[in-house]
């Protein structure tokens, strides 16, 4: 009997239709591509992470549509004086935290702290910063060594974040996600959802929205970000309509989702670049000419291709910045897809090629790595190379890549970064250890120089010197799939896409 | 005198791998009211399949190859249950007829009480009520001299010894008073003792109740005991038939007075020796052209080869042999 | 009966006691220092080091062992790397939908097979036994995940019958998220309905052989009171096994359901853990998973004595 | 192999067409790299994707490799983890089995190991090994072995259990032959026919439960090719290249079904009595 009445609810269950509770809110579902690592956009480099924080953790800083640094918790940019060592930053009056205490510098300043010892970015220039000060309550400043041009840029990015939190919940780890938002976080469910609600205490800035920068409206009452891990699934909840937006998409899905009557296709043109990471400190690759037959074997044209599939989403170009970026030079690039398995050959030759493997370390975490090495494994052992391939996941590829003795190449990718000194390949200290003493006196230049066009000329030097000497290998630029629902607006479409200005029709 | 049951030509065949096999060959008797006509037979000899063929219980590879099955009914209806519709015959089915089988172990479905099983032929058939199937169920269970009725009926099978499950079965066969009770080797199982009370309450049941019995059994012994006429199977068919009385004294088939001498009986003198019958049962599928137990008779010679047919042998007797005994008397 | 259960439940601890055993060898295998797996990339030397202080890795391995032991029995499984939580915890939070999965799925499964099985058993030999058999073992040889895809594919994003994947959101209350697990139940019950159909035709097949099927029908009832009351019951015992059984397929295939359908249960969590190198996690699940079979088959072991009173123990 | 065994085990056509459908998938993955129309690793990017056609009898991947000799390839591999497992799960379980059969002491501890041995079920005990052990073909065999190996042990230990006290074994002792002979020519040969039949099941299950790990992607490597893998690469393609993941798993739906009818109608010949417990 028991089991009838079980079965008659069953039945009951399959037969109600899709349409969820009737809802006075309104609210945006968003597919992110798994569980963050965290809630503390400080201590994680994760493109989720901060996709989901930056909607209640806010920086001092942010980027504009054109990638520009604009205020967002400063009142307006820093006065930075003349030798380039001193910051004066001033912050808004107003601004509450989400428990209701209002942010003044002490936060900040016990904020950047944090930041400088514990987040990876703000321990990266943590020997250049002199001291972090409150001047008064509203007003701190950042004392350096020397100068330091990629300061702001950090400052103002939502990833390994420059994160301002109330002095009260900092330790070690948080006590508590109370950020400045324009949402507030109200439960999170790992690996079902993160929910967040309208702050009302939010004060917004006047300007108009550009980029992550400008006003932030809050237009729906609730964000719930959903982690789904299988990519397809994030499709065939964007199409079935249970999704209104969804992030990582494979790209293969563009044709069916633009032919979908629930949602359109979100093209991120100049999303990122693949990277081949190259082993400077031991192994095969410590020998140049290998890394010129490397460079000289590669066929860039089949390994995007067969990554990404169609010509609208990939684009098969050295230059570390796509035509459009400020940061665009050409530098080096005829080296770039020379495709030549001879003269590979004669490079091997030169170096006294023994036929020891060359190991190239990758993941299936993302697909289009994967296949770009299996296309390149040809190519290479058709150059003469030995090709040993090691495919583990994400988490084992991220443990043995610190290992110096256990890779030559592993593969991974890159946004664009609004500031090549955020790539810290270029950096001899990084896990690559590429050292050159001309490319570093150029990198050391680069980084003090506060003159935008001395540094795009010392940028394209570094580039050339990349070409050249073969430090790392950016494979091409491709483009990256998100898709939104049919008629959701103002959600700024970036890497990582911001909702408080977005609204269902 | 109508009687109750009576069997005409039956045929039954059975489909299997190899094609239809025949399992009864032109069966015909009469089961007279209130008497019992024991179908005696070694196994295979199709006594069993006759007695599905009339409670309608064949296997579904089971065919009716002809013949008909006539069934006196209790409002006087003469109903051949070949032809009749299915609710009909399901309808007599436990209420005028009813059966009880060889093993009183397994025909007992193990997670019912006994008092549920008998009960549901109530249910079934009058469609009474809880309460006033309980009080049948005691009093048929105190007929069949069940002790402690009312705390029985509320056991399940396997708390009983076997004769009190063939007990069980028999008030079970009997509660709605049936016309007809086809009982199927049902002391075979028992011990001796166990059979002997048994066969007395089934007497007296019949007794007591007025019913026909078709007894079925293996045993000479029983038929002595309980049948007022006999019909002796073999492969298939009927090879003599009469009443009890005649037919012990005088066998007319060889078959009979092979069975006969494979049997310790009461009156044996000493020294008489039990004599088997040689040989096997021929498989249904390989029968000999004529007489089917000419192979293991000692009597066939070449004429045995021509089919044969019952025929009146004695005073109420009928054998099929193209060399009865009583004949060979006559002319000795 | 109480001797028997008793008897059964020392079985069940000794059981146990592998079953922790064998996680607990399982991860102690795993190569390289667990602290520093445990810690990922970024960890220092020191931070590995005060955290194997933390976990008592310096202990000698008979005494660590020890120590899992004494904290499985309180209940304490260790610590989730990944969700600094203990892992009881976070199992408890994926319980709900893996349970409802397998209940659901088990419904289905039986919804689908009992009746078929029942009428191919009764219709030994027919097209439509030899069909219900044929479809049954395509069925259990069809990868569920590919099954799970398609239905996804087509039943839930082109025709919108079910929702595609989740189980629903902050408001969503119990029958909304019920109503997400149709779908993937409806998959892994085809997928195991295969084995429930063939022992419900198998135990139908023998019990219509038995006797007092023939008594049944001799009493004059219809062949649908035969068949529903007097062989169904009968056949039960071997059904209910085999049910318990599909407990073990069950977990196999809501591994891959959850991951299909994203839902936030411990078969997703598993695989989640492994991409996220949280053995802790994995540790705990294989233990309660594997504990829950065992209980599950003693359950349905004790579960004949209700149904058929001959079985003494 | 009796020639009356043989006609037993294909007295039903659908067992004798479901051997041959196995028999001729064996044959074609083993003659793959002679039958083979392409080499299954040679990429032609230009070609990705292609349905099949004259080139691409079966189309062409996301990589432009040809399916049809990568379905070859891969065959052998999922084939050998069946087979792998099959072999191993019954060595393993055999030895238990004997093992507590024969050794009285060990019998109690070792009935409730191979008892918590089945407690896990096979993928998420495959999961937990390969995660820790890395997905190579060996330890994704092994892992799937241990899960399988006690349906062995019972049936081992059972029959040992039951012969040990047998009069020909007691006859067979006194004779001076040993344990081994014992073992050789009473326990094995009276097991042989249900362990052939459970392995015939667990060759298809460990095919099956393999293309689960690898879809999830915690299996084989996937720069491996199994059946397993070839859907999880050619899930993204659903809409535009259907029939990427559908040659695999048809491939893997005919191997298991095939094999599981095979299996059916072995049990039947073997022994009968075992037919009505599945």
């Amino acid at each position: 009997m028991r089991t009838f009445r079980l079965m008659a609810a069953a039945t009951l269950l399959m037969g109600t239709a899709i349409a969820g509770p009737a809802l006075s809110q309104t609210s945006l579902d968003i597919a992110i591509i798994g569980e963050p690592q965290s809630l503390d956009p400080m201590m994680s480099t994760q493109d989720v992470v901060s996709i989901v924080t930056q909607h209640f953790v806010e920086t001092l800083y942010t980027f504009d549509s054109s990638w520009n640094v604009a205020p967002l918790l400063a009142e307006s940019l820093p006065e930075i004086s003349a030798d380039g060592k001193t910051y004066l930053i001033r912050l808004r009056d107003g601004i509450t935290f989400h428990d209701g205490s209002a942010m003044d510098s002490a936060d900040v300043v016990a904020s950047l702290e944090r930041w400088k010892t514990q987040a990876t970015r703000g321990k990266g220039v943590a020997d250049r910063i002199e001291a972090i000060t409150a001047v008064d309550p509203l007003t701190v400043q950042i004392s350096l060594n020397a100068p330091y041009a990629p300061l702001l840029s950090l400052l103002a990015f939502s990833n390994s974040a420059a994160a301002v939190y109330p002095q009260e919940v900092l330790g070690e780890t948080l006590g508590a996600i109370v950020g400045t938002g324009p949402y507030r976080l109200v439960d999170h469910k790992p690996d079902q959802y993160i929910q967040l609600a309208r702050f009302d205490g939010y004060k917004p800035r006047s300007e108009p929205a550009s980029g992550t920068a400008g006003a932030r409206a809050a237009l729906v009452d609730e964000l719930r970000f959903v982690p789904v891990p299988d990519a397809n699934t994030r499709v065939e909840g964007l199409l079935s309509g249970q999704f209104d937006y969804a992030d990582g998409l494979p790209v293969e899905a563009y044709d069916r989702i633009a032919a979908s009557d629930a949602a359109d296709p979100v093209l991120l043109d100049g999303f990122g670049w693949p990277v081949w990471a190259i082993n400077h400190k031991a192994g095969l690759l410590t020998n140049r000419d290998i890394r010129k037959a490397l460079q000289a074997a590669l066929p860039f044209d089949d390994m995007m291709f067969a990554a990404f599939g169609d010509d609208k989403f990939f684009a098969t170009e050295a230059a570390m910045y796509p035509e459009g970026w400020p940061w665009h030079v050409t530098n080096g690039t005829e080296l770039y897809n020379i495709n030549d398995p001879a003269r590979a050959a004669e490079y091997l030759k030169a170096a006294g090629y023994d036929g020891t493997p060359l190991r190239i370390l990758t993941s299936r975490q993302y697909e289009f790595h994967f296949k770009m090495a299996e296309v390149a494994k040809i190519a290479l052992e058709a150059a003469g190379f030995t090709v040993d391939m090691n495919v583990v996941d994400w988490a084992t590829l991220g443990q043995q890549r610190n290992d110096p003795a256990l890779w030559d190449i592993y593969i991974t990718h890159s946004p664009f970064l609004p500031e090549p000194a955020l790539t810290d390949l270029y950096f001899s200290t990084s896990r690559l250890g590429w050292a050159n003493s001309e490319k570093d006196a150029v990198l050391a230049a680069f980084t003090t120089e506060t003159d935008t066009a001395k540094r795009l000329d010392l940028f394209g030097q570094l580039q050339g010197y990349l070409m050249d000497d073969v430090g790392f290998i950016k494979t091409g630029s491709f483009a990256a799939l998100q898709g939104q629902r049919k008629g959701l607006t103002g959600v700024n479409l970036s890497p990582w896409p911001a909702f408080w200005n977005a609204a269902r029709p | 005198m109508t009687p109750l049951l009576g069997v005409e030509n039956l045929r039954v065949g059975f489909k299997g791998h190899g094609g239809t096999v025949t399992a009864l060959r032109d069966v015909s008797f009469q089961v007279a009211p209130g008497k019992t006509l024991a179908l005696v037979g070694e196994s295979g000899s199709g006594k069993s399949v006759s007695s599905l063929a009339i409670m309608g219980l064949l296997a579904s590879n089971a065919r009716i190859l002809g013949g008909r099955i006539r069934f006196a009914a209790r409002d006087g209806r003469l109903i051949d249950l070949l032809g009749v519709d299915a609710r009909l015959r399901r309808s007599l089915r436990g209420a005028e007829m009813a059966m009880i089988f060889q093993e009183p172990m397994s025909s007992l479905n193990p997670l019912f009480t006994v008092g549920d099983q008998i009960g549901e032929m109530l249910l079934l058939h009058e469609g009474l009520d809880a309460a006033a199937r309980r009080r049948r169920v005691i009093e048929m269970l105190e007929l069949v001299e069940i002790p402690a009725a009312a705390t029985r009926l509320d056991q399940y099978p396997h708390e009983m010894s076997g004769g009190m499950r063939q007990r069980v079965m028999i008030a079970l066969a009997l509660i709605c008073r049936p016309r007809l009770l086809i009982a199927d080797e049902p002391t075979t199982a028992l011990d001796v003792t166990v059979q002997a009370q048994i066969l007395d309450l089934m007497r007296r049941l019949q007794a007591e109740m007025g019913m026909s019995i078709l007894f079925i059994t293996h045993d000479l012994g029983v038929v002595a005991e309980i049948a007022d006429s006999v019909a002796v199977m073999y492969a298939g068919a009927i090879v003599e038939a009469g009443d009890v009385g005649p037919l012990f004294d005088a066998p007319g088939h060889h078959y009979t007075r092979g069975l006969m001498a494979s049997i310790p009986r009461p009156d044996r003198a000493p020294g008489d020796m039990l004599v088997p019958i040689p040989g096997v049962v021929p498989p249904l599928s390989a029968l000999p052209p004529g007489c089917a137990f000419a192979p293991r008779c000692g009597r066939a010679d070449a004429a045995c080869e021509a089919p044969v047919a019952l025929r009146a042998a004695g005073p109420g007797t009928q054998v099929a042999c193209h060399h009865p005994l009583v004949a060979e008397v006559a002319h000795g | 009966m109480w001797r028997y259960v008793l008897k059964r439940l020392v079985g069940l601890v000794v059981v146990v006691f592998f079953v922790l055993t064998i996680a607990f060898v399982i991860v102690r295998l795993a190569p390289g220092d667990p602290a520093a797996l445990l810690l990922g990339p970024d960890a220092t030397a020191a931070d590995a080091a005060s955290l194997r202080e933390r976990l008592g890795l310096e202990r000698p391995i008979f005494l660590q062992y020890l120590a899992f032991l004494g904290g499985a029995v309180t209940g304490d499984l260790g610590q989730s790397i990944f969700f600094n939580q203990p892992v009881t915890q976070v199992l408890a939070q994926r319980a709900e939908p893996t349970v409802f999965l397998a209940l659901f799925s088990l419904l289905f499964a039986v919804m689908i097979a009992a009746p078929i099985g029942i009428y191919a058993a009764y219709r030994r030999g027919s097209f439509l036994d030899q069909g219900a058999v044929s479809l049954a073992m395509l069925a259990a040889s069809v990868p569920s995940f590919w099954t799970g895809l398609l239905f996804q594919r087509y039943l839930a994003t082109d025709l919108g019958w079910f929702p595609s994947s989740g189980y629903g959101g902050p408001d969503a209350g119990f029958l909304e998220r019920m109503r997400h697990l149709m779908l993937p139940s409806l998959v892994l019950g085809i997928v195991n309905s295969a084995l429930i159909l063939r022992f419900t035709r198998a135990s139908m097949l023998d019990v219509l052989g038995e006797d007092y099927i023939r008594t049944a029908r001799s009493k004059g009832m219809g062949e649908a009171r035969v068949i529903l009351r007097h062989a169904l019951k009968n056949a039960a015992i071997p059904i209910v096994t085999v049910v318990g059984l599909t407990f073990a397929l069950l977990v196999s295939g809501a591994v891959v359901t959850e991951r299909v359908f994203n839902l936030p249960g411990m078969g997703n969590l598993v695989v989640n853990s492994v991409l996220r190198r949280d053995y802790p996690v994995i540790q705990g699940t294989l233990i309660v998973v594997a504990t829950l079979y065992v209980a599950i088959n003693l359950a349905v072991d004790l579960l004949y004595a209700v149904i058929d009173r001959r079985v003494k123990y | 192999m009796t020639p009356g065994f043989t006609r037993l085990l294909f007295a039903r056509r659908s067992v004798l067409l479901a051997f041959l459908v196995f028999l001729a998938v064996v044959v074609l993955c083993l003659l793959a790299p002679v039958i083979s129309p392409a080499d299954p690793a040679k990429m032609s990017v230009r070609a990705r994707l292609t349905p099949p056609s004259g080139a691409f009898l079966l189309g062409a991947d996301a990589y432009g490799r040809d399916v049809l000799s990568r379905l070859l390839h891969a065959g052998r591999v999922s084939l050998l983890i069946g087979l792998g497992v099959a072999v191993l799960s019954t060595l393993i379980g055999v030895t238990l089995g004997l093992l507590a059969g024969f050794v009285r002491p060990l019998d109690a501890a070792l009935s409730r190991l191979v008892d918590a041995m089945m407690a896990f079920p096979d993928i998420l005990l495959a999961i937990a090994l390969v995660s820790i052990f890395g997905g190579s073909v060996f330890n994704v065999m092994l892992a799937l072995s241990i899960v399988y190996a006690p349906r062995f042990a019972r049936i081992s230990r059972a029959s040992t259990l039951v012969i040990r006290e047998l009069a020909f074994v007691e006859a067979a002792r006194s004779l001076g032959s040993g344990t081994g002979y014992i073992i050789r020519n009473h326990v094995l040969r009276n097991i042989v026919s249900p362990v052939i039949v459970q392995a015939t099941f667990i060759f298809a299950y460990a095919m099956l439960a393999e293309a689960g790990l690898s879809f999830l992607g915690v299996g084989v490597d996937p720069s491996i090719p199994t059946w397993g893998t070839m859907i999880n690469e050619g899930r993204q393609y659903i809409d535009t290249a259907a029939f990427l993941i559908l040659f695999p798993g048809l491939a893997i739906s005919i191997s298991v079904l095939s094999l599981q009818i095979t299996g059916d109608g072995l049990r039947d010949a073997l022994d009968p009595k075992l037919s009505k417990e599945l």
